[in-house]
This record gives C-alpha cells, structure tokens and sequence, in this order.
C-alpha cells in the first residue's frame, strides 16, 4: 500500500517512473503493450519504404530514404530496449508480432505504389506520428520518455525531407505532381485514423490518461494534426480529399469529414490489404536469420567457455 | 584530367553496386543490430560513390553530376568489379564477400591518401576510417560464423569458394588506378588469412584471373541489378527529385 | 469497342503478371519436373496474354501491338488483380497461389466462352483446357503439401493465410468484365474448399474486399515487377527485336 | 566371353546396344558419365540463358526464350533417364553435379551481359552442340541415340531462332548491331573450344570412337562447325574475331586460328567466370527445394498406406 501511495504520489508531482520503483502491475503490462506495438510499427515501417531505397531516383534521395529506414530499425532497437526495461524479452515481444498476438501501427498495412508516396509517408504518416508522441517525451515512464525524445527529434527530421522532396515532385513535371496528389488522397484518411478510433469508443484511454501514459485524447491529437497539415498542403499545393474540411472561424480550428471507421476496424483486424504479407515479411526475416543467431549463440558460448578455460589454468 | 575521372568513376562504381546490394538485405537482416550495420556500411559506400562521382564530373571536363553516372549509362559503361554485382546470396555469402571487398578497399585508399590529386586523396582519407569499420564488422561475423555451428561453418565455407574465383580481378593492374597491386595482393590476402585463420576456415587456391569487370564485361546479374536502380529515374527523364 | 478492350486488357494483364512470376522460378524449382510444369503453365499463361493483348489493340481502335501494352505502359496503368504481383514466396506460397488463381480463372473463362465477340470466346474456349491443367497441376500440389510433412503442412497453411486476404478482390464486379461474379465467387470457393478439405487445410474466413488492382491501385511489388520486365525494352525504344 | 563377342558384334554390325544387353563394365561407366555430363550441361545450360526470360524486350522473344529454357529442362531428363536405363540414380547424378564431381559443358560458364548473348548462344553455342550431337544419333547405346535424335532436333529449331533473333537486331539501331557484333567476339573462341581438345591431346577418344558412342575426332568436328559458321556469319553481317580465318582453296575447307587452350584447361578446371556461381545456384535450387521433394515422398507413402489398408479391409 505504502508502495502504491509513493507511485500515485510520483504521477501526480509529475514525475518520472524508473524501471526500479514498484508499479501497479496493470501499468507494468499496459506500458508493455504500448511499447512493443510502438517497436512493432518501426519495424514493420521500414517495408512500405524499404523497398524503394533500392529505386530510388537520385543518389541523394537515395541516401536520405536508406538513413530514414535505418533509423526506423534503430528507434525499434531502443523502443524494445525500453520494454526489456519492464521485464520483457525482445525475441518474445518478435514472436508475438510474427504470431499476431501483438499489433503494429494499422498505416504500414497499406501498400506504396509510387516513390510519392515516400515522401507522402514522411510527411503525413511521420507528422500524425509526430503529434501523437511529442506528448509522450513527458511519458511518466522514465525510459519510454527518453526514447521519445530521440525519436520525436529524428522523425521531425524525416518530415520535413518527406516535405522537402513533395515540393521538388510539386515543381517537376504534370506527372509527378499528379503523383503526389494521387498519393495524398490515398494517404490522407489513413493518417486521420492513426490517432485511433473517437474518443467515444476509446475504451482504455481514461486510464492511460491517469497514468500519464497517455497526455490528450485521440480526438485532439486528430484535430492538432488537421490544424497542422493544412497549410502545409496548401504551400504545397496539394488538395486534401475531404470535401467538410474547412476552417472554422468561432472555434479557431479546422472542421474535417469522418474518417470510414469501418475500414480501420477491418485494418486493426488483420483485414488491410498487405497485414499478411508484412507479418510474413518479418517473420521470414527473422527464421531465415535463425541459423546467423545460433551460430552467434554458439560462438558466444565457446568463447566464454575458453575464457573460463584460460582463468582456471 | 581522363586518368583521374577514370579512377574515380572505376571507385565509384564498385561502391555504388556493393551499396545497392547492402540495400537489398534492408528489412531482411537476421537481426536488427545487423539491419542497422548493413545500412550503414551501405550508406557509407554511397556516400563515398557520390564523393568519387562528383570529383570525375569536375575532372573529365563534363560537369556530370553523380545522377549522370549513376543513372544514365548503361551496365556495358560501368567500371566495377564483378564481385560487388554478385547476388547477396545467404548472410554468409555477404558478410565473407564484404570481408574480401572492405580489406582490398582499404588497402587502396590507403595508398591513395598522397595521390596528387587532394581531392581524391581527401576522399581516401575519410573513407579509410569508414572501411576501418567495414571490415571488422564482417570479420567479427565471419569468425562467428567459422566458429558457430556445424550450418555456419558449412555456409561460410561455401561463401569462401564462391568469392575466392573473383578475387583475381581484384588485383588486376589498371592504368588508371596508380597503386602498387603487387603490395594490395599481399597485404590484403595476409589480413583475410587471419581472419579465416581465426574463424577455422580455408581459402580455396583457385584464384581466376578472369575477370573484365574493370572494362565494362560484367555477368547477367548487373544489367538486372540496373533495371531496379536505374527505372524510376529513367522512366521519366524531364523529372526533378 | 472500348468495353471490350479494357475486358481483354485486364485479362491480359493478370495472365502477363503471373506469368512473369512463374518465369522466377525458372533454375529455381525444386525438382526438373517442377521446372518444365511451372514453365508450360507460364507459356500458357503469356500465351492468353498474347491473344488477349493484340484483340484489346484491334478493338480499342489504337491498332497497339501487344509489346505496346506490356512495355510501354505504366504500373498505374496495368489493371491485374494484386494476388498475381506479390513475391512468388516459397513453392507452397506458388502452388497455393495457383491454385487459386487457375480456379478462378477457369470460372471466368468459362462464361466467357459465350460473350459476343467471337474473338475473346475463342480465346476463352482454348485458354479453359490450359486453365483446368494448371489447376489439376496445383491441386496435386496442394494436396502433397498439405498431406506431406509437418513443415510442409505449416508451409502450405501459411501460405493459404496469406492468400486469403486477396480473394475478395477476385470477386469484386468490374464494369466491363461480364459475368456472374456471385457464381465465380460460388463455384471457384467450392472447388478450392475441397482442394483443400483432401489437403487438410483450412481456408481462413478473412476475405478482405480490399484490393484496387482493377483500377490502377497496385502494392509496391508491382513497379519492381514491371521494371525488370520493361527494362530492356525501355533502353532502346528505336530497336527492333 | 559369349557376350563380349556378341557385343562386339552389335557394335561391328553397327546396330545399338539396349539396356538389357551384357555391355562391358569400361563401356557402362564412361556412356554413364558422357551422358551425365551431358545432362548436367542442359540443367546448368539453362542459367545464363533464363536470366534474361523476366527481360526479354518483347513478348514474341519471351515466349520464345521460355520456351527453349524449359526445352532444355526437358533434354535433361530425357538424358538422366537414359543414364537410370543403365543403372545410373538421378539423385546421385544430381549430388555430383552439386559436389563438383561431375563436370558439364565449360561454355555455360561464361556470363550473358546483354540479350544479344541469347541470341548468339542459340546461333553458335546451340549449333556446336549440334555439330557434335548429330553423330550421336548413331550412338550404338539405344536409349542415348533415340535421346539425342529429340534433343537434335528441338535444338535445330533453337538454333534458327537464335539466328533470326540476331538477323533482326542486325536491321536494328547501330547499337544493337554493336552489342550483337560484341556478343559474338566473347562467344566464338569458346564455341570453338566446346569441341574439345586438340586430337593430339584428347586421350579417351580412341576407345569411345571403336565403341561407336564417338563418331568423329574433335578437330573434325571443329572444321565441320566452322565450315557451316563461316557463311552464316556473313550473311549476318558478323566479323569472326579470328585474323587467321580465310577460305582455303587447296583443302576446299577454312583455315582458323589456334584457340586459348590454357582457358579451355582453366575453365574445364572450375576457374572460369561463372563455375562457382553455377554450381552454387544449382546446388541452392535443389537444397531449398528439399522439403517439397520430402513432402511429396512422405504423401506418396501415405498414399501407398491407405491403398494397403484398403485392400487388406
């Protein structure tokens, strides 16, 4: 009890929960979904782009995409790390992706049809990310906090190069404006959705809220994202395919459509159309690499052994 | 003027192929820690490639940009060794082949850190530190792999027999590339033999002077390897990223 | 006219695409018998892509020739369901993807068989002899997998699993293509059911509708398909082959 | 001592041995090796050449081209199938090839950079195949003979199509006349060279000739290949890289020059361009297909099971 009055004290002042101090077991498992599934959409990610950084069409671009990807994988490294703080082990939390037994981001199970849609990725689906993480840089969960740190600060990186190649595409050629723009009606829906369903059907966000795992509803962050993303589009100029978007002079902010929350159910349930084929993607990764870690393993295991060897002779 | 931008173009090209083939292990790596040294390494030889195409477009008087090597000639044009446009094949056959290439790459780059040209030369110098680290990434994995499993052991051996008829052309002389090829051969032959000594295996003699990379006679596998570089720049010329 | 020829265009374009596929496997399969079986069915498969391409070109009044169609069009412009642009995966993934595929196929082809123009029936009419020997081919597959070994039957089932979810694009109507979609969904479900009921395996529910091929909307493997096939066509349009 | 001579005889008389007959130990082994070697040549013929099927710049030559490749697939069976008529195990066949311990043609490898390779393998690798399979359509081993007489005349068929292949891109753009004219430089010594040896140094020759599975010396069918070449080539438009070459009056055939022997010697050896890789990717099919084959095994006995348990009830 005294333990439990100390971690409500600590939420409450504001501060930071290390790895060490006692808590509530509820938010130990909590914090361990949402990390993992956070470590899960780096991963999962890095496909829809991966796959261009071998097409890309500049050297530069190129260079850019391929450090964009691996900062992907290295924000997973830390995000599992931050989970392995709480007790939990990365080659389970793997497992559990590539069973399905745990989920990832619903956006990566689109596909990436054109090299637009790189820098439509960059620019929507990392600034939704942004939005939705710069609150957790204050996570009570000191790790997790810190990581969001590093990682909100490289994503705002990779937002504004996914901005900086659009308005170049927006300054080419008829087809390569009219490439963005097809790629910004495929993107712009999907990107509301990632703040998650309404606030009316967001069953555990009152309790991630107490916690301070959780700093604004879905419902605003969409709203800070809309507020955001539109006069970015417009400098693009780009139309944002939402016929009820407008500006809302008497509440200072933007008003916007629904989002077809039918379809990010269907996603969320495995239903989009590349779920299968990431899941498999990684899980073939990662058995085709079973062999490469069991010679690690084996080697690590002699070299220790020969070490134990040359101490006791 | 020809001579320098023909050394560098030859440089480049082996960096940018070794590069995209890095590329295609991204998201397939057996392990993250890998997926993030892979790039790397690939990021650095693509950095180095687009130094090395930059300085040739100066030097052959045509004011190329690197897209204009990179993108715009054809395999028959391009100047790298065949083993750089080898198929990935399993993790070994990548790592014993990076082994093999960072090793002689850096033995050339440290010869070339006081060729006349100070551009060149300071190109070399930044990329000696990069190579550094090539290849003891993939010599710390090829020992791993020696010194593994029954499979590992197996697959890197394998990997060795595969790279060894490519090593010949390596140490081919060049006209453009001023190094002293007798010294590379031995210095980079005698740094791998550690390594594989350390990891158990054996490096098979044949050592195939075949080769032609250098003048433009590649294998089937680099038209192909082009195709996926080269087809969204060219399939719209007038497009600017 | 038009209608026509956009019927003939995406036929012909879900039988270039998989035929592309099955030429991967070319040197790859996993037994001589495996290599000539997979070959024939993607000589079949180019083959309906030929007739198909060449009626599209004499009905949409462009005259196009097939090479037209396959080359010089780009991936946005290609109307092929997605199940036949993904990675050829492993065997299990192939044969089950066939399976599916050529069950389909057959069911379309066979109410096509009396459409009004006589050109597309007849090609309709030759393509369901072909047709019904890739399904028999893959079924005997499927079946051998699934009944075969443990690792097998997880691979076969795995492959299933990732089949499923574009199934429901197979059987979304399409404007111009005209046939009982209800009945090609009844009757290629049935067939496929027992397939897999003799196999052992199980058809996961999850049908998503999600798809967009037929209009343009494609998965990242598409660009990369069509770059390697259009590849050297594009090089040098003047030339002749 | 009867059976030899009645061996002997069915030689003499120029009539074939079939599998059932008494044949000599030395005649089963090299007939066993000779048509392995040949078999391996098509399965690992069809590497550099089904390269270029995913890339074949127009739908007629794909077609075409795939058509040959499984051809090829084809010959190879017929030909380990002659080999099993004489005891020989497709799956031991296999595993040598894979180990090393058997050999197939040199001329697979070197590498096909460009399409025109397809065509100038299907016009002069194919036609020195030709030249040195049509004899052994009188092989006196049956099943070799009637074997040979299919694959001769599917590689006839191949050989035109190479050859109008070639005529085609010979009316094309100056680049394409180039590439064709570069092909053919790389392709013509090591055409030469698929005959074989020098006479002089070609010691099982003797033997396989008085067993009439040999019908003529390496150097003449090297004459024959570059008596029909020569005229074909120029009708082509095609230079022969050989100063030496040059009709003689006097013999009524061509003078040639001398090939690279030491090549042929380092290629036949496993140091040419493409030796390792070509088995490496034979050796990859044939190991990753390995739970396919176990499957369908494993079915087959299942099978065979159930039809014993059936007749037993």
């Amino acid at each position: 009890l005294r333990l439990h009055e100390q971690f409500d004290d600590t939420i409450a002042r504001d501060q930071r929960i290390e790895p060490r101090d006692w808590m509530p077991d509820g938010y130990r498992r909590t914090l361990i979904r949402q990390i993992a599934q956070h470590a899960h959409s780096e991963i999962i990610g890095m496909q829809p782009e991966g796959e261009w950084i071998t097409r890309a069409p500049s050297l530069r671009r190129k260079a850019i995409l391929f450090a964009k990807v691996q900062d992907e994988a290295g924000h997973g490294l830390y995000l599992y790390s931050a989970a392995e703080t709480l007790g939990a082990d990365r080659a389970d939390l793997t497992q559990r992706l590539i069973d399905g037994r745990q989920k990832y981001s619903s956006i990566f199970n689109y596909p990436t049809p054109t090299f637009a849609d790189v820098g439509v990725i960059a620019w929507l689906v990392d600034g939704a990310a942004i939005c939705n993480q710069v609150p957790l840089c204050r996570s009570s969960f000191g790790p997790y906090a810190r990581a969001m740190v590093r990682v909100c600060k490289e994503e705002s990186f990779h937002q504004r190069q996914g901005y900086e190649l659009l308005s170049t595409m927006m300054r080419g050629t008829d087809h390569q404006r009219a490439t963005v723009q097809d790629a910004v009606d495929r993107w712009w829906w999907p990107s509301l959705m990632m703040f998650g369903p309404p606030d009316g059907d967001s069953p555990n966000s009152e309790q991630s809220m107490a916690w301070r795992i959780k700093r604004h509803t879905n419902d605003e962050l969409r709203q800070r994202f809309v507020d955001m993303t539109v006069p970015q589009a417009a400098a693009l100029g780009v139309t944002l395919p939402d016929p009820e978007l407008r500006w809302n002079e008497e509440r200072g902010r933007h008003d916007f459509g629904t989002p077809d929350w039918s379809e990010l159910h269907r996603v969320i349930t495995g239903d989009g159309p590349c779920n299968t084929e990431r899941v498999a993607r990684r899980r073939a990764a990662h058995e085709d690499g079973a062999w490469v870690r069991e010679a690690a393993s084996a080697h690590a295991a002699t070299q220790a052994a020969r070490a134990r060897e040359g101490a006791a002779a | 003027g020809a001579e320098l931008a023909s050394c560098c173009v030859l440089l480049a090209d082996d960096a940018l192929i070794a590069a995209q083939r890095l590329a295609q292990w991204c998201t397939n790596a057996p392990e993250l820690e890998e997926e993030l040294a892979l790039a790397n390494i690939g990021l650095d030889l693509l950095g180095q490639a687009r130094h090395l195409y930059a300085r040739a477009g100066r030097a052959d008087g045509t004011g190329r940009g690197e897209d204009a090597y990179a993108y715009f000639r054809d395999p028959a044009e391009f100047r790298n060794v065949r083993l750089v446009e080898l198929p990935n094949g399993d993790y070994a056959f990548s790592v014993v082949r990076l082994l093999v290439f960072a090793t002689w790459r850096l033995e050339l780059f440290t010869r070339l850190t006081d060729t006349p040209d100070p551009v060149l030369a300071a190109i070399a110098s930044k990329s000696i530190k990069e190579l550094d680290y090539h290849r003891s990434y993939a010599a710390q994995w090829v020992v791993r792999l020696g010194d593994g499993t029954a499979e590992s052991r197996l697959r890197a051996q394998r990997a060795l027999d595969e790279v060894a008829p490519h090593l010949g052309e390596l140490f081919t002389p060049h006209e453009h590339l001023r190094v002293d090829v007798a010294s590379v051969r031995a210095e980079t032959t005698a740094i791998v033999s550690r390594v594989l000594d350390t990891a158990g295996l054996v490096l098979p003699i044949t050592e195939s002077a075949t080769g032609g990379g250098r003048d433009g006679l590649h294998t089937e596998h680099l038209p192909a390897l082009l195709a996926e570089l080269q087809s969204v720049a060219r399939a719209d010329p007038q497009a600017t990223w």
